[in-house]
């Protein structure tokens, strides 16, 4: 299993040589990687039937307790056959979709990646390899929304799609530690196995916020659907596969697992029955308001995800039982609608539905497929579509909290998904014949072999829906239950309250179908209120980010280096001042014994670096400096250290030659600050000399310790041969340490030739010379 | 005498300070020369201060005669004079070079490589 | 003997560095105020450097001393050289009881060229120095 | 243009600068012992050449220097420098062990700390001399 | 004699602030110079006779090192006024 | 004799006194560069596998015994931290073959990177605090020298606030180190981590403690300490700022680690407590500095600050695994932004500048750059499986386990905002079409100002951008042998009295080093 | 130059020799090696002159030492009392020494001198500008620099 993801990155990665060796057929030849898969999976049904759980484990980070571990229970199994038969029909259908596509290798790779990074993440056991896959989808769709790059729409809305899917993978990183942590395990089958019961935890809340925040942001429920129909920029197959059939998924998958461990609490219903149904409805509503076809397939699909979120809520044996069926039926039939919408868009090019008309007689079979995948999304019999509804109504009226709210929404959501399944189907194939930009041809049959299928296991297992709740929905739904449950589908349940409700709807449905232009006009005039969306909350967010950002840059690095020192300064200040002075009560030595002599020396030294600081003219500074350099020699030897009073000397000499060297090309000293300024600066500077003092005088004042100079004055003559200690320290006891320092001598010694002698060239009057790098700001 | 040099080195930071925080690059650059000087004379006041005993030792013996100072501090601030002084020699150049560059002795005309 | 010579050149030698700091203290120009440092300075060193031979009474610490009064009588001269020649030519104001200037007529502050006001027309060209640049 | 020195001062350089050369190399064989050591001498010696450079100019200064630049003199002062630390490797010692050879004949003993104090010597002079050198030299150049 | 070391100290002291002063009031670069070039032969003095009362020779190196070096800064001043021509500064 | 603890500092210095020595010839110091790094690198794997079998490798220098001399010691994070240094040094010694100019070679390019290599190991492997801040200037040294090679008006601007703030910091540092001598007579880390664990007025050990923060918090560019770095990061030759950005704040944050692991443990509670902000400041005025720029380089400059908080956090949570996580974003830090200064000299060569708007277009131009940023860029905003996840993970782990809920959060938040910035950079460099108004890159554009540029060799250019990029995704990959270094790192560092006997001797004990032996107790 | 060194060798194998270390000792080898150098001197071309050359210069020391203190008084006298008695002002002295060496050495004894500073010489090397603090009487202080520069010349001629 875990060959079956690996390889697939590594054929992602050869994809490019796929190319060249298979030309134009490569859709089909790499389409073969995902179908062996699907036949695999399917290979492993009787054995998870028989309530068994393939588990495969391998070391990755073990100190972190990563394993890149796989398990494939009923809920793995039914989503990774899901990822691997539509990954088959949407390879092929892209390599019509995209055929001759110069980007058609590009696409290849990342769709691979997408593909096995999908499938690793609902395979994955460990928390941390399904929190990988789960970040490497958000960054293969990135890539797959931006396909069309140099449209800045596509390029906005890929980052979109990717800040509010990344958001919440930091969501989730936060809650998979914090999981991890209470439930004492990185596995999943052990957390949802072990005897800690998470929902008592103290961290419960938290933990629960921020893995329901992952899920929400990746399977769009409402505050953060905005971005999935922004999505639609991508290319159609991908729209078809990730953000509608798989990736999208991914939330619901991770809730769907979690639900044993944590589902069931008072929070846990209230929120997820909640968020769903209001995404439910928002996504129903906002599908109608669209004429765009991919995006109002896109808002159809949140409300699906808003469905399903909303079933896991209500958690009943019954309503994960329509969790399971719901999510496949919707798989089945958007995933045709999806690529029928591409067909058309590919073959008209237009994406907008009003803009459609008569089609039917040139692409016939696109209308069968599109009708067939329509009436399933409209939950019409005997489609799939149909017992997954029925399920749902079923499962909104076990609703306990907030059960009103959740049936309404159920039922509003259901007659507007009813119009929206109407107008898909029906306005572009009936009615009279528009004139589109292209003109319409029946699709290849590339692009019709997904659809095809997949409207045929619609019809297929609406009909004998026991093959699927024979098949993988029950192993799917107990894992979901965390305790075995058979699936029993039927599509005739009785005369019964859901039923009635479907009529009713369906009803309801066609009524708006039939009056959908004036209800769209009279919906238009909301378009200011939904300016206010959650979408717009982005927006501001975004231009805050830049506000603030900028509005910091300013205040913190404005370019004053005064500032910066200033700031660095009071830093020290304040950390220096609170130990030294607040912390902890103040020590310091003072024994004064003094000659005349000796303060004049120091009074000098002080003198001269006072005047330094206030003097007028920068050469009076430097003598001053001079001044001070020889009162500091002074006092070294005046203080038994003769090789640092000469080294002082020479090196105030040297200085002072310097300065006076460079102070030639310099202009004279202008007075600059304002005496506030002045005042501030040396109230600041004065607070650092008093700090300073007061360190050196407790500094001094501690004799607890015997100095390791000690042994350097008993070693030096028998050891080091050496009479005068501080020379045999320099090249000897502590020789690395002079190294060091004549290579510093020697780089500032190659830094002062670089800068004289190499001169950045007189640049030629060219236009591209004349950009100066640092003009921006 | 550390008392009184404590006082004067406290001073030589805070004339160097102030000299820094102002606008003139020379008036920075002279800023440093002081606070590295004052650096050196707070090491060699914190390990103590001692008159007329240098650590050499008399030809002939082994060890000196008498207590000396501490030889160690003055050999790190041996290396950090040197150092300073490398350090400083190539702040110096550096103010000369971008004078020339910049045109102008006001630090608060050289921002454009920040924001 | 001894105690009482070095303790004289001490207190001497002390007493001329006293003086010629009064001297750079109240002299009234560049000039004057330099023939203060360069002398009563230089014989101060000089008598204390002496105070040190007397003192140590070793080879190695007498030539040392003597070593000093050496430098000091090479260097001191030619630093006032140096800085006299330069105060004046860049124009430190003369005190004004100056009486005389014998040099201000034979100096081209341009091309810095100072003459002797000896020349004949023959020699009167500019003198090329030896280690003029050229 | 502006002369590089006067008369006086040629001929106080001329005699000084050997003398101060010469004081150096007396600070750094004895540094071991008395106040002195690589690094004073270095910057002694620098100090000499910088008298040099202040009375002759660079041109001149590197005329006495024949075909050694400054930068020679660091690289070999850092070579030297380097020269200490690897002898004790032979003797399976820590690097920078101090290595002590009697030289025989007369009573003089070659070290490493000498090597490497000949080295911090070169390092210094070669360090401050490229300095002020190149500084003096790009004063030339410029108006 | 330690009475006598006393005295030329303190004499040397208040030389030491004398020069200094100069070297505050200017009011020309070489006054200032002049000043400097005074304070490092008081310099010499101050260690002399210290090397005197503590009886360590080894400090005259330092006095040599000045007597032989100190004039040097003296020598970049005159370059630069030279160089730079008339400054008040 | 261990020589592998002190060959990573010996070698780059003698081949930055070779290249000093031969700086007339251009080819002796291109293969010095590339043959002494090689050598580099092949002395810090040594010691990384010495490390390895021992857990301490020590040398005393000049064979003088510990404290009296200068002890160069290896503990993992040493071995880790060179390693990365010889790593960087090939890598970018070979891209320097391409990117450098003629005047920048012959006016010590290469030596000054020797150097500078020379004191980042010497750094990493120093055992004493005087030494540790000789290196820092070797490094501060080179890097000044560097920063200004060329001369441009704004690297003139730059290194101004480069070198004064770095200056402040060493001087505060000099200054620590001197009042630590005055107060416990010692410069050897070992031995002062003994004495300052016994020292009576445990109020100075505190101001120590805070004094060594805000120097090494200046080196490490932490807020509000982090000024220069932005100021001047963007503006030198490209592999300098790669050089940097991999190498220099590194340093600082490894002393602070070192030092408030092995040296102020004690003042554990305040300290940490002032870390925990800076970190928390550092990422968030990091990030969003970032965010408002619109330069490749400038970006990348603020983001380093940014990661600086991670690491600093990783030491602040003050765990085992928290200081693990710490250690690893610095690992990942220094490959990956590395890699990105370079992969921006790239684009740089190829379209004339660095800012964002004129750029466009290279996703379709150089689809294996464009392979190169991605993998680099989205590791640096911590998307697994590559580095940066892993330092990501660790930290908010360990947050989350101490309990430090908001940094945490915050942490999680600076990711995403990392993300902002990278998603810019790649949208506009990669994604966009070149605008109109951009030149089509000519060759002059591509040479840029250095008109003395080698020809453009772009392959040895690619070669370490590929090679980090690679790195970049196996260091997530392959992260198991690292993880269980960086959680030896972990025990190491929480446990420093093995780093103390390691250096001073099993039986060293503290009573030789006081003045009065501590009133003992009567034994029985 | 060749007898002074050879007086210094006798006078350190005198202090060697007598196993006395002492600066006094020094002084009585130089004083010994001089005799013996009078006494060899016309046998050895290369000591020609070196022994009459000595008292010379001992007795241009004398002359020197004089002028500085007698000087330095002046001039110490002048700085202390309040009102100045100075006359300072710039002459220019021809000079009779030639070459660089002759010059600059006249010219620092000039400047040593206490009252007289050495500004500069003339391109052409025939004048040294003097700056003098007491121009009272400038004949004789003109006649008194003639005599220091005969007397240094002698020195070396
Ligand atoms: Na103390
Ligand atoms: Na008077």
């Amino acid at each position: 299993m875990q060959f079956a993801v690996l390889s697939g990155f590594v054929l992602a990665a050869f994809a490019p040589l796929f190319h060249r060796w298979f030309g134009e057929r490569v859709s089909f030849v790499l389409a073969a990687f995902p179908a062996a898969l699907a036949l695999w999976f399917l290979g492993q049904m009787p054995a998870v039937m028989r309530g068994e759980v393939l588990f495969l484990e391998l070391d990755w980070v073990p100190s972190l307790g990563m394993s890149l571990s796989f398990v494939i229970d009923g809920l793995a199994l039914l989503f990774a056959l899901l990822i691997t038969v539509i990954g088959t029909f949407v390879l092929i259908y892209a390599g019509g979709y995209l055929k001759g596509h110069r980007d058609l290798v590009r696409f290849h790779i990342v769709i691979l990646a997408f593909m096995v990074s999908m499938l690793g993440l609902v395979l994955a056991d460990g928390l941390l390899t399904l929190f990988v896959f789960w970040e490497l989808t958000s960054i293969t769709s990135y890539l797959l929304i931006g396909f069309s790059h140099a449209d800045i729409e596509a390029r906005k809305s890929a980052r979109q799609g990717l800040f509010v899917t990344f958001a919440g993978g930091l969501a989730l990183m936060a809650g998979l530690v914090l999981l991890g942590n209470a439930g004492g395990s990185w596995s999943l089958a052990e957390i949802n196995a072990g005897g800690i019961d998470l929902r008592e935890h103290d961290l419960y809340l938290p933990m629960l916020l921020c893995l329901l925040l992952a899920a929400f942001t990746k399977s769009a429920q409402f505050p953060f659907h905005f971005w999935l129909p922004n999505a639609m920029a991508a290319p159609t197959p991908v729209s078809a596969y990730l953000h509608s059939a798989t990736m999208v998924k991914a939330g619901i998958y991770l809730l769907a697992r979690l639900q044993p461990s944590l589902g069931g609490t008072e929070a846990w219903v209230g929120i997820l029955s909640v968020v769903g149904a209001v995404t439910m409805f928002t996504g129903a509503f906002l599908a109608v308001r669209h004429t765009n076809i991919k995006k109002m397939l896109a808002y159809s699909t949140v409300m699906a995800l808003g469905t399903l979120t909303m079933l896991l809520g209500i958690g009943t044996e019954g309503a994960l039982i329509t969790f399971v069926t719901f999510l496949l039926a919707h798989s089945l039939y958007k995933g045709a609608l999806f690529m029928v919408a591409g067909i058309l868009d590919h073959e008209t090019g237009t994406k907008d539905i009003t803009a459609m008309g008569g089609l039917r007689p040139l692409m016939p079979v696109t209308a069968v497929v599109a009708i067939i995948a329509a009436l399933s999304l409209a939950g019409a019999p005997p489609l799939f579509g149909f017992i997954a509804k029925e399920m749902m109504f079923e499962a909104a009226l076990e609703a306990e909290v907030f059960g009103w709210l959740v049936l309404l929404l159920a039922f509003v959501s259901a007659f507007l998904t009813i119009a929206v399944a109407a107008i898909i189907a029906l306005r572009p194939f009936f009615g009279e014949r528009r004139t589109t930009p292209r003109v319409a041809h029946e699709a290849p049959l590339s692009m019709l072999l997904g659809p095809a299928c997949l409207a045929a296991l619609s019809l297929l297992l609406g009909v004998l829906p026991v093959l699927a709740g024979m098949g993988v929905l029950t192993a799917a739904a107990s894992a979901v239950m965390g305790e075995p449950v058979s699936v029993y589908l039927s599509l005739w349940h009785g005369i019964n309250l859901p039923l009635v409700m479907s009529i009713v709807t369906l009803a309801l449905g066609y009524l708006l179908f039939k009056r959908w232009d004036r209800v769209r006009a009279h919906l238009a005039r909301l378009d200011p209120v939904m300016a206010r969306g959650p979408e717009a909350g982005y927006e501001a967010f975004m231009h805050w980010v830049t506000v603030v950002s900028e509005w910091q840059t300013r205040i913190l690095q404005n370019g004053y280096m005064r500032n910066y020192i200033l700031v660095m300064v009071l830093v020290l200040i304040a950390l220096l001042g609170n130990s030294l002075l607040l912390r902890h009560p103040l020590e310091i030595a003072f024994e004064l014994d003094v000659r005349f002599h000796e303060v004049v020396v120091v009074a000098m030294m002080v003198l001269g670096a006072l005047f330094a600081a206030i003097a007028r003219s920068r050469l009076s500074a430097v003598v001053s400096v001079g001044i001070m350099g020889f009162s500091i020699a002074l006092t070294f030897i005046l203080f038994s250290a003769p090789d640092l009073g000469i080294t002082q000397l020479l090196v105030e000499t040297l200085t002072v030659i310097l300065l006076v060297l460079v102070l030639f090309r310099l202009p004279r000293f202008a007075s600059l600050s304002t005496p506030l300024e002045r005042v501030r600066d040396v109230l600041v500077a004065g607070s650092v000399g008093v700090l300073i003092t007061l360190l050196i005088l407790t500094a001094w004042g501690i004799d607890q310790f015997v100095p390791i100079s000690e042994y350097m004055i008993e070693n030096s003559v028998p050891l080091a041969h050496g009479r005068n200690i501080v020379n045999v320290i320099l090249v000897d006891y502590r020789s690395l340490d002079t190294l060091g320092e004549i290579f510093v001598l020697a780089l500032a010694a190659i830094g002062v030739i670089a800068m004289l002698k190499l001169r950045a060239p007189v640049k030629p009057a060219k236009p591209a010379a004349q950009e100066k790098e640092s003009s921006h700001g | 005498m550390e008392p009184v040099m404590a006082v004067a080195v406290g001073l030589l930071y805070a004339a160097a300070i102030f000299l820094m925080l102002r606008r003139s690059i020379v008036k920075l650059v002279i800023g440093l020369i002081l606070l590295s000087n004052a650096a050196n004379l707070l090491i060699f006041t914190t390990a103590g201060m001692t008159r007329g005993a240098p650590p050499l030792i008399p030809e002939g013996l082994s060890a000196p005669l008498g207590p000396v100072a501490d030889p160690l501090p003055q050999a790190v601030v041996l290396t950090a004079i040197v150092i300073a002084f490398g350090v400083l020699a190539f702040a110096v150049v550096l103010i000369r070079r971008a004078y020339e560059i910049v045109k102008a002795d006001d630090l608060d005309k050289m921002k454009e490589t920040d924001t | 003997m001894i105690e009482t010579i070095k303790g004289f050149l001490i207190l001497t030698g002390a007493l001329f560095m006293l003086l010629a700091a009064l001297g750079i203290l109240r002299l009234p120009d560049l000039l004057t105020r330099m023939h203060a440092t360069t002398k009563a300075a230089a014989l101060g060193v000089i008598l204390i450097m002496l105070a040190v031979a007397v003192h140590f009474g070793e080879v190695a610490v007498v030539a040392r001393a003597f070593a000093i009064i050496v430098f000091v009588l090479m260097t001191a001269p030619v630093a006032a050289h140096v800085i006299g020649r330069a105060g004046y030519f860049v124009g430190s104001k003369l005190w004004s009881g100056t009486v005389k200037d014998e040099l201000r007529p034979n100096y081209d502050p341009l091309t810095h060229e100072l003459k002797s006001g000896l020349e004949t027309d023959s020699n009167a060209v500019h003198q090329p120095r030896e280690n003029d640049p050229k | 243009m502006v002369k590089s020195g006067t008369l006086i001062l040629h001929t106080a350089a001329r005699i000084l600068m050997p003398l101060q050369l010469l004081f150096s190399v007396f600070l750094l064989l004895r540094g071991h012992d008395e106040p002195g050591g690589g690094f004073i001498a270095g910057l002694v010696a620098a100090g000499a050449f910088t008298l040099y450079l202040f009375a002759f100019g660079v041109s001149a200064t590197r005329e006495v220097l024949r075909m050694v630049d400054p930068r020679d003199l660091i690289g070999m002062g850092l070579l030297f420098g380097m020269a200490s630390v690897f002898p004790a490797w032979f003797v399976d010692q820590p690097f920078l062990t101090a290595q002590w050879w009697t030289i025989p004949g007369i009573d003089f003993y070659a070290s490493t700390p000498l090597i490497f104090d000949i080295g911090v010597y070169l390092a210094v002079l070669g360090s401050v001399l490229a300095m002020v050198m190149t500084l003096m030299e790009v004063d030339k150049d410029e108006p | 004699m330690a009475t006598v070391i006393l005295i030329s100290q303190v004499l040397m002291g208040i030389a030491l602030i004398l020069a200094f002063v100069r070297v505050v009031r200017g009011p020309s670069l070489p006054d200032r110079v002049v000043a400097l070039e005074l304070f490092a032969s008081i310099v010499v003095g101050l260690v002399g006779v210290y090397a005197i009362r503590t009886d360590v020779s080894s400090f005259l190196d330092a006095a040599i090192v000045i007597a032989l070096m100190g004039f040097l800064a003296a020598i970049g001043f005159a370059r630069f006024l030279e160089r730079g021509g008339p400054r008040d500064d | 004799m261990r020589p592998e603890v002190a060959l990573p500092v010996l070698l780059p210095l003698l081949s930055g006194a070779i290249s000093l020595l031969f700086w007339r010839s251009r080819p002796m110091q291109r293969f010095t560069a590339v043959a002494g790094n090689l050598a580099l690198l092949g002395v810090s794997l040594w010691l990384l596998v010495s490390v390895i079998q021992e857990d301490y490798v020590v040398i005393q220098m000049g064979g003088w015994q510990a404290p009296f001399g200068i002890t160069l010691v290896a503990d993992m994070l040493s071995a880790v931290m060179i390693v990365l240094t010889g790593l960087m040094g090939l890598v970018l010694s070979i891209y320097s073959l391409a990117s450098t100019g003629d005047g920048h070679e012959r006016f010590g390019y290469y030596p000054l990177m020797h150097l500078l290599l020379a004191g980042v190991a010497g750094a990493f492997l120093t055992g004493d605090v005087f030494n540790l801040y000789v290196w820092f200037e070797v490094m501060l040294v080179a890097s000044f020298a560097l920063l200004i090679l060329g001369g441009e008006k704004a690297q003139m601007e730059g290194a101004i606030k480069y070198v004064t703030l770095n200056l402040l910091a060493s001087v505060i540092f000099l200054s620590a180190v001197g009042l630590l001598y005055g107060m416990v007579g010692t410069l050897n880390m070992a031995d002062a981590a003994q004495r300052l664990a016994v020292a009576e007025h445990q109020g100075m050990v505190e101001v120590l403690a805070v004094m060594f923060m805000v120097a090494f918090g200046i080196k490490a560019a932490a807020f509000p300490l982090f000024f220069w770095l932005p100021a001047s990061y963007h503006t030198p030759p490209v592999a300098v700022s790669a050089l940097f950005a991999g190498l220099l704040t590194k340093v600082g944050v490894y002393a602070l680690f070192r030092f408030f692991t092995l040296l102020f443990d004690q003042t554990l509670g305040y300290t940490q407590e002032l870390l925990i902000w800076g970190a928390a400041l550092t990422m968030v005025t990091g990030v969003l500095g970032a965010a408002a720029q619109f330069e490749f380089r400038r970006i990348l400059s603020f983001h380093i600050v940014s990661q600086i908080g991670y690491m600093i956090l990783g030491l602040a949570l003050y765990t085992p695994l928290a200081i693990a996580g710490g250690i690893f974003a610095v690992m990942h830090n220094m490959v990956v932004k590395t890699n990105l200064f370079l992969i921006s000299g790239i684009t740089r060569r190829l379209q004339g500048t660095y800012e964002l708007k004129k750029m466009g277009g290279l996703y379709r131009e150089r689809p294996w750059l464009a392979v190169a940023f991605f993998l680099s860029a989205f590791s640096l905003a911590g998307v697994p499986p590559l580095s940066g996840f892993f330092a990501k993970f660790v930290i908010v782990r360990a947050g989350i386990e101490a309990e430090a809920y908001v940094v945490t959060a915050v942490a999680l938040l600076v990711g995403l905002m990392t993300l902002y910035s990278m998603v810019k950079i790649w949208n506009e460099v990669f994604w966009k079409s070149l605008p109109e108004d951009n030149l089509v890159p000519t060759e002059e554009v591509v040479v840029g100002d250095d008109s003395r540029m080698v020809p453009p060799s772009l392959w040895l250019m690619y070669l370490p951008v590929a090679v980090l990029a690679l790195f970049a995704l196996l260091i997530g990959v392959l992260a198991e042998p690292l993880m269980a270094m960086m959680n030896q790192i972990g025990e190491q560092l929480m446990n420093p009295q093995g780093y103390i006997e390691a250096v001073l001797g099993a039986d060293v004990g503290i009573e030789d080093a006081l003045i009065e032996a501590p009133d003992e107790e009567v034994s029985p | 130059m060749t007898g002074a060194i050879w007086n210094l060798l006798l006078a350190l194998a005198w202090v060697i020799l007598s196993g006395d270390f002492s600066g006094l000792n020094l002084v009585v080898g130089l004083v010994f090696g001089y005799i013996t150098l009078v006494l060899i001197e016309p046998q050895v071309d290369a000591l020609a002159g070196y022994p009459a050359r000595v008292p010379r210069i001992l007795k241009f020391l004398g002359f020197f030492i004089k002028e500085l203190v007698q000087a330095n008084l002046r001039v110490g006298f002048d700085i202390l009392t309040p009102p100045w008695h100075m006359k300072p002002g710039v002459i220019a002295m021809p000079l009779e020494a030639r070459t660089e060496l002759e010059i600059t050495m006249v010219a620092n004894l000039i400047s040593l001198t206490p009252g007289t500073l050495s500004l500069d010489v003339s391109d052409d090397r025939k004048v040294l500008y003097i700056h003098a603090m007491f121009l009272d009487d400038e004949e004789e202080l003109r006649r008194n620099l003639k005599e220091m520069e005969y007397r240094a010349l002698e020195l070396f001629r």
